[in-house]
């Protein structure tokens, strides 16, 4: 035990590290250099390339958000949480999330911690005329550790080094597992790895394998910690005085060299262009082109991971794997135009994938702009528009401010229960409302939307806002998700509260103006694509619900509900698949034995309605009710 | 195509002829348009067959054109038919020859009323009596005259001092065949050889000598229709039916088309013209067109008739290249003049058809 | 040439023998569903546009068959997309995405 | 005692209930006026809904005689009924006793050549379900000669008041649908259209059949009759129907134009109904005893119907209806034959 001083004393006097080669130069450094140079003017290019295809605009509005320190914030918050610890995935699946975070994390603070110490002992190095891009990672091989001088700082870093060693290699260790057994870790499937992502994914099992083997041959010179010292002593056990230890840091550099040349073919490129996509995304960029600008980041920050897989509803068939947002990502990396349109086309749009996904890749948006590319041209004529369409129940009394405006939608008249249900509740509450659409209307220009034809879309958009403007209404209540969703969004519709009705009514009942009855009945609500994940509404229709019934779990809800099948969003899905899906949506929503499966969706009632009688099931199982039908009693 | 297939739906349809005393009634269209037909047959029936036939100007029209435009009732129309019967009665005759197919499908239309309505039948025998003071009776016998020809038609080839032939090749000319929608489609029994083939046509061709055309749309009518040609806004219609016709025969091209209604080589006959004029098409060979003649004319070609006393120069469709091929000797200059040799005037040539 | 007051009508019949069978196929190979139409005419008995205008999908494949692909695109000038015909299509046609295909088949070119 | 029954007529429906009724230990006699035993199921190659060989499903039938006396070439000459018997001469020479007859006449095919505007036998290239099938079976028909465009046209001599036929021959949809397939499996390239009023697919795997024919096969079905056929100068024929979806007239050039011809009660099978005075009802078939309870029973006693004899029915259904046959003559000929003294009161109340 050296008093603390003295070892500090003996420091200022002795160097504690030695560069053992003069030219802190060696030729197994190449390979490294090599990939890693390779690497870098690849990134480098790209992002210029990237940048110069955003919108003038949309860049600018980038470069400012670098300085506007409520996004500086949330940039550090996404890159420390998203990119190296993985808070996200660690949420949903924590052996999965410590195994991301392990080789992220602890790989980022084996790079951090190893400037660092060349930072503190041989500060000259770091400049890049002087090895500065090879010498830190190697450094252990450079140095030599002067017998006697080593301080506790010294030590420290050794430690630190060492833990950090052990801790990717844990998460190497996991993910090797994993790619055997992926279900242990939670996941059913996995993705198919390309050749490039095998290349760089083999090296990457080696790096740190090779790191510990040519770092423990090097222990007793350059130093160690518990881990590399301990190992030495191993090898020196096993082989006596003689450790020819070239050949490991010449595999240790292959390696590292292969996997950064392989990198930007590879799903490991996620790992820096993650970076890019979170300024990007919290700069509030959106793609305008599946493949250009925002769009190339979002897709190469795409780790592969294969979340998404079994996110998507369509995995209830293995066959439709393949139509999963990691495979369209894929293809849209490798320009393989009728992969990405089969694909694009296929999606129901439930956006589970973009809710799960841990880098926030927005792969139904991305689905959408490539449906613009072939769609949005199309012709079309709604002349029949401009002459103005009334509402035909559109209030006489519509000058009158206040007045609260329902639009069922083109599905709910296909559903004539809810529209019979609102009435109920609407009466009970002493609620007066006009009915927009009694003689059905104008389509709400959502699913328009979702195939890509947004010009189109906007003259429906034009023809109802008209109309409901006209009316004079208040509040506009709507039954249909996908109506909800894209009259709050995109209608902009100034002065008039858009909402959809498992809100009003609930509020309703908050309020006192509604009374419902409590039952026995046991509930599952089923929570509509468009309505949670897409609007974000879960709590309301539960809080309804809760009052007029025992509420049972889902086996996935919120924001992992599985879609019913019966989306809108897929163009390409046939009725088979659909009920594939509907079968298995089903089969979650009734995991806790409940009487009654209540949506809000007009869509989703029709196709569990139909999925319950064509299951084959007993007559008189479970029922299917509309949000509103249960509320009216 | 299968001759003897249709020989066979020939020999399910035939109908008896009567072998004289006809009373012959005339057509209203063809006493304007084609009068030297009329004639021709009564020449034929007379002189080459020397039959019976007798005619009276008490006749009048059967009141087909007016019924089939809807302006008068049925009613009424089967008392101007009752009124012919009449007459023929009056007359001794019982066995009823009319020149018109219009006449001859509302004849049959008319008897087969009364058959399956005998109170009809009584209603207009009041009618009659209270509007003429006249009794009827119902023919014994009611042909078309094409039928009667057709019943002399291997007659009138021994007579005859031509054939059908192109006389500088020896081989037979092609004819199209067009019978009168009112012959036989609405009473298939009532015609020789039935609907879809009718064969009363067919048979003169083929004792004639020339080699029958059988093209797509041969069931296709004329283009007359009735309301179709007589409504100047309708007219388009008929012309494009016409067209049809011959769009669909020009491929076999024909030499000549044969006809047995007042009407058809009337409207195949002018709208040639029409086609022509309007857009540049002529469907004969060289810018002329294809002659269409009926079945006297062609019986007084093959008789040796002067051409130009069986009226073909009433015809818009020169009918020289015919004669030519026929090997017909005719003087051209007097094609145009009249009766005691007057000049009848010479039509303004077109454009388009030669 | 001459106007006599009145001429030609064009057709109104339907020419099978004018039928584009190369782009038919293309069409079934993108939406092989365009097959197996039975006509029954729910999808234009329940369609939102139909309201407003004369449209049917129904008469749409029909015209596609029947050799008039022009009016076909003219008549789904109008579709909103809403779905609602592929909600009530007792043969699961995948309607939205045939009326996408038809248009982009036909109105290419 | 062994009681003699007499089947008339050697197809499916005969060949069935001979099969049933000797094993039941009764002593047949078959008499078929044809060369061979099948009927029209000798002539047909395959069947829908299944496609499975029709000689495979006679050989089946004929397997089952095990032991039946019977005759082909043979008709009948004279029927004479006895008090409760019937005393039959046969043309062969033989003179049968039978103590139950039964009639299993099925039917003709509607003669095409009938209907005049389709110009059956008369262009070349018209031919029909039958002429199809033995083509099938043969292939040898020098009509077909890789026809491009092929039309089907349903309802010849059904449904047709001016053929005198106004039912339905019910089997006609179905065949064409079959034959369609089938002839696009010949012609891959082919262009196939099937000309319907209405498709009457009413069978169990009918739709499925259908749906393939649409799905698989692309057969495009056009509701409208055709009503016009000639012929062009290239041979090729020219149709004309409506499209009554579109209610538009419609024209088509095709190369091969099979005409789909109806059940039209046998012709044969009518002569013998003369000679034992049965009667007919309006549509020509042979009337059951009284409505549609009564069965296989004629309304002479001890004289029985089954198969096309009493109309239309698919191939199971006329199997179906001869065994059923078998059952009533067994019944008859336990509970109401044998009882000499009350026969007639027993028919009078059983039959």
């Amino acid at each position: 035990m050296t008093p603390l001083n003295l070892i500090l004393a003996a420091q200022a006097a002795d160097p504690e590290v030695i560069d053992r080669i003069p030219s802190g130069y060696s030729h197994f450094v190449i390979p490294f250099t090599i990939g890693m140079t390779f690497m870098l003017c690849w990134i480098g290019v790209g992002c210029v390339r990237l940048l110069a295809a955003i919108p003038r605009a949309d860049r600018l509005k980038f470069w400012k958000s670098l300085f506007i320190p409520k996004t500086v914030v949330r940039n550090l918050k996404d890159l420390f949480g998203d990119c190296l610890l993985h808070v996200k995935i660690w949420q949903r699946k924590p052996l999965l999330g410590y195994m991301h975070s392990a080789i992220a994390f602890g790989w980022f603070m084996l790079i951090v911690l190893g400037h660092i110490e060349v930072a503190l002992f041989v500060p000259a190095r770091l400049n890049v005329a002087r090895g500065g891009l090879f010498y830190p990672i190697f450094y252990r091989y450079f140095v030599w550790m002067n017998p006697g001088h080593t301080t506790l700082r010294g030590s420290f870093f050794f430690f630190l080094m060492d833990f950090f060693l052990l801790y990717v290699l844990t998460g190497i260790a996991m993910a090797v597992f994993k790619r055997f057994r992926s279900i242990v870790l939670g996941m059913r499937h996995t993705t198919k790895p390309s050749l490039a992502d095998r290349v760089a994914l083999y090296s990457l099992w080696l790096i740190f394998p090779l790191r510990l083997l040519a770092e423990s041959f090097t222990a007793d010179l350059s130093g160690g910690s518990f881990l590399t010292v301990g190992v030495n002593h191993f090898w020196h056990f096993l082989f006596g005085d003689k450790l020819w230890f070239t050949p490991c840091w010449w595999a240790y550099s292959i390696c590292l060299g292969l996997f950064f040349a392989a990198m930007p073919f590879s799903r490991y490129m996620h790992i820096l262009t993650e970076v890019l996509w979170i300024l990007l995304r919290n700069a509030g960029i959106k793609p305008s082109h599946p493949r250009k600008g925002v769009a190339e980041a979002e897709i190469y920050a795409c780790s592969s991971c294969g979340l998404c897989l079994d996110a998507c509803p369509m995995n209830v068939q293995k066959k439709n794997l393949k139509y999963s947002s990691v495979y369209f990502i894929r293809f849209l990396r490798r320009h393989n135009e009728k992969k990405i349109n089969a694909i694009a086309d296929k999606c129901l749009m439930c956006d589970k994938c973009h809710a799960l996904c841990p880098v926030c890749v927005d792969a139904p948006a991305l689905r959408r702009a490539q449906r613009a590319t072939g769609n949005n041209a199309l012709p079309y004529n709604y002349s029949y528009l401009e002459t103005g369409v009334s509402g035909a129940d559109v209030p006489s009394k519509g000058s009158e401010r206040g007045g609260v405006l329902y639009f069922a939608g083109c599905m709910t008249h296909l559903t004539p229960r809810i529209i019979k249900a609102v009435d109920k509740v609407f009466k009970a509450a002493g609620i007066e409302y006009s009915f927009a659409d009694r003689d059905g209307g104008v389509c709400c220009g959502r699913p328009l939307m979702l195939a890509g034809r947004l010009e189109a879309a906007a003259k429906v958009i034009e023809a109802n806002k008209k109309m409901i403007e006209e009316s004079g209404c208040e509040t506009l209540v709507l039954s249909c998700p996908i109506c909800y969703k894209v009259f709050k969004e995109e209608y902009g519709l100034r002065g008039i509260k858009v909402i959809h009705y498992t809100q009003f009514i609930n509020d309703l009942i908050a309020s006192g103006k509604l009374k419902v009855e409590k039952t026995g009945e046991r509930i599952v609500y089923h929570d509509p694509c468009e309505l949670g994940r897409g609007c974000g509404v879960y709590i309301e229709p539960r809080a309804a619900l809760g009052q007029a019934g025992n509420l049972v779990k889902a086996r996935k809800e919120y924001d992992e509900s599985v879609c019913c099948g019966g989306s809108l969003g897929s163009l390409t899905l046939d009725t088979r698949d659909r009920a594939k899906i509907a079968e298995s949506s089903l089969d979650n929503l009734l995991a806790n034995d409940p009487d009654t499966i209540v949506t809000a969706c007009p869509l989703c009632l029709k196709t569990f309605s139909e999925a319950v009688s064509n299951s084959g099931r007993p007559p008189g199982g479970v029922a299917v009710k509309d949000f509103a039908e249960v509320i009216a009693g | 195509m299968i001759y003897e297939g249709k020989r066979k739906i020939w020999s399910e349809y035939q109908k008896e002829i009567p072998d004289d005393h006809y009373f012959y009634v005339r057509s209203c269209i063809r006493q304007s348009f084609f009068p030297a037909s009329e004639a021709t047959f009564l020449r034929i029936t007379r002189e080459a067959l020397g039959k019976d036939i007798f005619e009276t100007e008490h006749h009048t029209t059967c009141g087909g054109i007016a019924y089939h435009s809807d302006t008068i009732p049925q009613e009424t129309v089967m008392t101007i038919i009752a009124r012919q019967f009449a007459l023929m009665a009056k007359y001794g005759y019982e066995n009823y020859v009319c020149s018109c197919i219009t006449s001859f499908g509302l004849y049959c239309e008319t008897l087969e009323t009364w058959r399956e309505f005998p109170e009809l039948e009584a209603k207009i025998r009041d009618n009659l009596w209270k509007s003429c003071k006249l009794e009827f009776a119902k023919p014994k016998f009611l042909i078309h005259a094409s039928d009667l020809i057709y019943k002399y038609r291997n007659n009138i080839a021994a007579q005859a001092v031509r054939k059908l032939v192109n006389v500088h090749t020896g081989e037979p000319l092609k004819v199209v065949e067009h019978i009168g929608c009112h012959y036989s489609k609405m009473f298939p029994s009532k015609g020789v050889g039935g609907a879809e083939y009718p064969y009363v046509l067919v048979g003169m061709i083929e004792a004639w000598g020339g080699e029958i055309v059988d093209y797509p749309e041969r069931r296709h009518c004329c283009g007359f229709g009735f309301r179709q040609y007589f409504i100047k806004g309708n007219r388009g219609y008929s012309l494009s039916n016409t067209h049809k016709k011959f769009e669909s025969m020009e491929p076999f091209k024909p030499d000549l088309i044969i006809t047995n209604c007042p009407g058809c080589p009337y409207f195949l006959d002018r709208w040639q013209y029409v086609i022509a004029e309007s857009t540049g098409k002529t469907y004969g060979q060289d810018g002329h067109g294809i002659p269409a003649l009926t079945y006297e004319e062609v019986a007084g070609l093959v008789m040796g008739y002067d051409p130009w006393d069986l009226g073909l120069q009433t015809h818009q469709v020169g009918v020289e290249p015919l004669l030519d091929k026929m090997g017909v000797e005719y003087d051209p200059a007097k094609k145009y003049l009249g009766k005691g040799g007057k000049d009848l005037g010479t039509p303004v040539a077109c454009s388009c058809l030669r | 040439m001459v106007d006599f007051g009145f001429g030609l009508v064009p057709s109104s019949r339907i020419n099978l023998d004018l039928f584009d069978k190369e782009k038919y196929e293309e069409l079934a190979a993108m939406e092989p569903d365009v097959r197996v139409c039975m006509a029954c005419g729910s999808c234009t008995a329940v369609c939102t546009a139909g309201r407003l205008v004369q449209t049917s999908l129904r008469e749409a494949i029909e015209d596609l068959k029947n050799a008039r692909p022009e009016k076909a695109l003219e008549m789904l000038g109008a579709c909103q997309l809403c779905g609602k015909c592929s909600m009530v299509c007792p043969r699961g046609i995948n309607t939205r995405h045939l009326i996408l295909s038809i248009t982009k088949v036909y109105s290419a070119g | 005692m062994k009681n003699n029954i007499l089947i008339i007529g050697g197809g499916p429906a005969g060949l069935e209930a001979s099969a049933q009724l000797q094993r039941m230990g009764y002593n047949v006699i078959l008499i078929e006026k044809s060369p061979r035993l099948g009927g029209h199921l000798a002539k047909w190659d395959r069947l829908f809904p299944d496609g499975v060989p029709a000689d495979d499903v006679l050989g089946g039938l004929i397997k089952e005689l095990n032991g039946v006396k019977y005759f082909t070439d043979t008709d009948i000459r004279a029927i004479n009924r006895l008090e409760k018997s019937y005393n039959v001469r046969l043309t062969n020479g033989i003179t049968v006793l039978s103590d139950a007859v039964l009639v299993a006449s099925g039917f003709d095919l509607f003669d095409a050549v009938r209907k005049e505007e389709y110009g059956y036998g008369i262009y070349d290239r018209v031919i029909t379900n039958a002429d199809l099938e033995a083509w099938f079976k043969t292939g040898s028909d020098k009509r077909i000669d890789n026809p491009r465009k092929i039309g089907f046209v349903h309802c010849v001599g059904s449904r047709d008041e001016k053929s005198g036929c106004r039912s339905c021959s019910k089997v006609c949809c179905a065949t064409a649908v079959k034959q369609a397939i089938e002839v696009k499996q010949a012609f891959p390239e082919a262009e196939v259209f099937c000309f319907y009023m209405d498709l009457r697919l009413f069978g169990r795997h009918y739709e499925d059949l259908y749906l393939k024919a649409q799905k698989e096969y692309g057969i495009r079905f056009i509701r409208g009759r055709v009503a016009e056929v000639s012929e062009n100068i290239d041979g090729t024929l020219v149709v004309k129907a409506e499209d009554t979806v579109a209610s538009k007239p419609l024209k088509a050039t095709l190369d091969l134009l099979v005409l789909m011809s109806g059940m039209r009660p046998s012709a044969s099978g009518k002569a013998v109904g003369d000679l034992l005075e049965m009667t007919v009802e309006e549509d020509g078939y042979f009337a059951v005893r009284s409505g549609i309870a009564a069965g296989q029973r004629s309304p002479l006693p001890g004289l029985f119907l089954a198969g096309a004899a009493t109309g239309p029915k698919t191939l199971p259904e006329t199997l179906a209806d001869a065994r059923a046959a078998a059952v009533e003559i067994d019944r008859y000929l336990t509970e109401i034959f044998p009882d000499a003294r009350n026969y007639k009161q027993l028919v009078r109340e059983r039959w």
